[in-house]
């Protein structure tokens, strides 16, 4: 593997116990664990520079400022952006999503337009265009998923016949399955759509370039890619940003207020309401720096490298009482396994691996419509990051024995 | 396996292996409500069937979950079962007093929080039998509401 | 002073220079500095308890749950809340506000009815209701200000009369003006209207009891609060809050989501969408504690002795050049002290006391409306808290003189 | 005061005290743009007028702010009057490069960003003057914004 060896002992929160064992910490998928240079980068930021931002003419905010916005350029370097502009802070993916669904949605949409999504997508990218349905009158339409966990692209012409939005995970966060981004926003153009792209589990583990990718508008959460929680990510390409109506009001979004009525700040700062959270922000840039020097190659090649020994490894071990639902080839998917165990419930399991220090997440990972898909109400989920190694797998592999001794029958 | 034996009792996997009065009534004459676990995504669905006197008659339990919301189901629809809704309401107070003793406000509806009931006169005379099996609960916090989950819904239905 | 005399040695930020100069922090109500103890519970979570909450069923997920829903109940009995599910967790005061305005105003208010607000409203509490102003037709009335500096209560009665809503600031951003909040929220309910309060300048300093306070809603944010940034709240009577629908869309917030729609969850998660900010909140109960170990009143005696000090000094020091705004009286204020120095322009009168290291904000203060009363874009703000004392007083006083020496002409 | 010497030249002050072409013009003839800097309040107005050969024949300026950019629209004012609207654009992109050496993106509409202009070239044969003075701003980064903002609005005025 081509991640340095000590990249585990860079996150003290893994260096724990839970009921005598070792912590594994297997749910990366639902949040990471934080190296110690973030958490440093906000303590510092507390004990050195912390001040309000754009309001300040004291040095100490200056810094804050410069801290803020030299952040946004970190993140703007990362993912490719165009310009910094493009970069709207928010508290995560999910106000990302729904900043987008009010603000381009309510701009853009009339009653009866339609908007695609897909069945793996998460609550975050199903909710808010189910409730702009109930405000708008749009048209949901949904990209079916096939029995190996790709998305069924059959009938896509049909789908985005006259549909005007496209809104696909680049990631599930459920199957691991990689979707055909590029290749999406290519057709959705076609159709004269615009196309958005939730890569909540895909800019934390695969080299991210929004320019390539040819999308419209990409959501992603700090929190899932080493960075504090309390910061998510809207990139839009700018003449979009330009055009949409703000989002919340308030300070900082505004040049200028009247009783009569008020106009916006420039681009990012129109979307961006009220006092930014600028330790958080400084804490994604922190996380950024932190795997640009793992290097994004490495980290994908890591968790390639892994999710196949996992994928063997428990197949070797458990054999038919195992169930790993997804895509079967590594290179096509992420390193987010989930599993069914014999007739064992997800809860159960989770609780049993627990107690081995095994920390993986049972439910229905926030995407219901998949679950009702996969013919189930939830599934056991083991999900990689740059700090598990075999051997967390190997102790998964070991605990999933005390299940089946519990439960067989 | 160490630690886990008091959550797993064997007459608890007994009824999530064997549970009983699993199946719908008909609605009506039977009245149905359902519960979710938002967590795991358990689901609960009690049809209850009461006859003129107050007394339930029958009782059949829907729906899909972990082996403690399972278990916790099977052996309340064993308990109610004859009973009468009254007796039903004292027990969901004597089987609630059994859970909260640890309880914390954490997470759900929170409707487990601070129940200030007088467990000892509202349970009078109440046998929960089988279900003190469930009292190793207390112990795993996240599961208590798996093992409310029936109940809560069995209090929606008698409420309706 | 009843606070013990080592406060300001908790806040490491303060213990370092600025051109030279010892800095002296007198910005608190834009940002306030965090204590050791504050920043400390964040490190702390992050390095023994991060996980995502509400839900994993391993133990580690078990104690973030409850670290988050430990702040809760610690922020709803700082407040006097009658229930935890009262608070509900936003990302600063302006979306706690823009929440309230989107949610019980698109649910409640229809073309026509009146929202009163006053000249001393922060944009926070301005923009959202000329945003909701511009999407449904409802009027907006003002509460003017008088020279004193205080709401003109005089003509209050007609404009309430047909009104929903009052929403008034309880502590002036810019005059330091407290307001009779719950004479006001008295005189709404008898007009029929609801009473929103802006809290943002007033929970940090003075003792809050929402239900003495008679409101219906009250917002506030961390930051101001010796608390991260990146964490608000939004209290509300539990009535209120189950009749609102939903504000963002995704994952916490809902029971059940299919293809069709979705239910949502119980009060206060229902206005909780995506993963919240833990360690936010975290700091924000660590803050509480800190808080009330000094004891609210104490800080509330040890700002208005220090504020009689800081009017006496100014006065004394600078007689005609200097021109305070708000109260004259320090109990009827909080220690944000606005002011005007001869005819220099605040930028200038900040960028020279930088220069001594000392922090005062030079703008709008977000309450344009108010500059226009007061006849000007722009103040000075010199604005206190915990960790200051009277020695920083005496070295603003100093340094206004040598703004005197650069501008005099 | 020790450090503030580059930002206050006596010539800055001079302006700030003595504004020169402060005013109103009548508009039409004369054009109009508004300025705004979110950070401190600061309101510029520029009114220009033009004659057929295209030179800026009248101008003057209305708003308030702080001693930068105040001074730098007296200045500006000053420096275009008689000039050609060819040179104006010119001396709007010598003034941005004598501001955006320590240049970075740190608030307001961050049109200062990265101006990538060939400033030899552009500004060929435009005198600065007195503008010289502004060059100290350029170490107080968060002034470059009062220093610019009359340079803005100018360069609005022009492509209206
Ligand atoms: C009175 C008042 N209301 C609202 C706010 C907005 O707070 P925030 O920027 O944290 O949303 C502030 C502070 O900026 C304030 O002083
Ligand atoms: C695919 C996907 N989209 C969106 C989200 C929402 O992220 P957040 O909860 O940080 O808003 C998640 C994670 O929960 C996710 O996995």
């Amino acid at each position: 593997m081509a991640l340095r060896s000590t990249v585990k002992s860079d996150f003290p929160l893994l260096d724990q116990q839970f009921h005598g064992h070792q912590l594994v910490y297997l749910d990366s998928a639902n949040t990471s664990q934080k190296p110690q240079a973030v958490i440093d980068a906000m303590t510092d930021y507390y004990e050195t520079t912390n001040a309000n931002v754009h309001r300040g003419s004291y040095e100490l905010a200056v810094r804050a400022t410069d801290a803020l916005e030299g952040a946004r350029a970190k993140v703007g370097a990362f993912i490719n952006a165009e310009s910094n502009s493009e970069i709207v802070f928010t508290k995560n993916a999910t106000e990302s999503m729904n900043l987008l669904a009010h603000c381009w949605g309510e701009h853009s949409l009339k009653a009866g337009d339609a908007v695609v999504i897909s069945e793996m997508e998460h609550h975050a990218n199903i909710v808010p265009w189910h409730m702009l349905r109930a405000r708008k009158g749009i048209e949901l339409r949904w990209i079916p998923v096939d029995a190996s966990g790709h998305l069924d692209l059959s009938d896509l012409d049909r789908l985005l016949d006259g549909a005007k939005l496209l809104s696909v995970t680049a990631m599930s966060n459920v199957l691991g399955t990689l979707n055909p981004i590029a290749a999406l926003a290519e057709r959705a153009h076609d159709a004269g759509a615009l196309m958005v792209v939730d890569a909540s589990q895909y800019v934390p583990h695969v080299p991210t370039d929004v320019q390539a990718l040819g999308a419209d508008f990409l959501v992603f959460t700090g929190h899932k890619m080493l960075a504090p929680m309390g910061i998510g990510v809207l990139w839009a390409r700018a003449e979009h940003l330009e055009a949409m109506p703000p989002f919340l009001g308030g300070g900082e979004m505004i040049l200028s207020v009247t009783k009569d009525g008020f106009t916006t700040n420039d681009v990012p700062w129109k979307f961006e309401a009220g006092t930014p959270m600028v330790a958080e922000a400084v804490g994604l840039g922190a996380a950024v720096d932190y795997l640009s020097d793992l290097g994004m190659s490495n980290v994908r090649q890591h968790e390639v490298e892994l999710t196949a020994y996992a994928l063997r490894t428990l197949t070797e071990r458990h054999g038919d009482k195992i169930t790993i639902h997804g895509p079967a080839e590594p290179a096509e998917r992420g390193g987010v396994m989930s599993f069914a165990y014999a007739d064992v419930h997800p809860h159960d399991v989770a609780q049993v691996l627990d107690q081995s220090g095994i920390a993986v997440r049972a439910g229905h990972h926030c995407a219901k419509p998949l679950m009702d898909v996969l013919g189930t109400s939830a599934t056991s989920r083991a999900s990689l990051y740059v700090y598990n190694d075999k051997s967390d797998l190997d102790k998964l592999a070991d605990a999933l024995s005390a299940v089946d001794d519990i439960f067989s029958f | 396996m160490i630690g886990l034996e008091d959550l797993y009792r064997e007459i608890i996997l007994d009824h999530y292996r064997t549970p009983r009065n699993r199946g719908e009534l008909e609605t009506p004459p039977a009245r149905r409500a359902e519960g979710f676990n938002p967590l795991c995504g358990d689901e609960i669905i009690v049809y209850l069937q009461v006859d003129e006197a107050g007394v339930i008659d029958d009782v059949a339990i829907g729906g899909q979950g972990c082996s403690i919301s399972q278990s916790s189901a099977s052996m309340m629809s064993v308990a109610i079962k004859g009973k009468t809704v009254e007796d039903a309401r004292k027990l969901i107070v004597a089987f609630k007093g059994l859970m909260s003793i640890h309880e914390t406000d954490i997470g759900g509806d929170g409707s487990e929080t601070a129940l200030g009931i007088d467990l000892e006169g509202a349970s009078e005379g109440m046998q929960l039998g089988d279900l003190e099996a469930l009292r190793g609960v207390v112990k795993f916090p996240i599961r208590i509401k798996c093992a409310t989950l029936s109940w809560n819904t069995l209090a929606q239905v008698l409420d309706e």
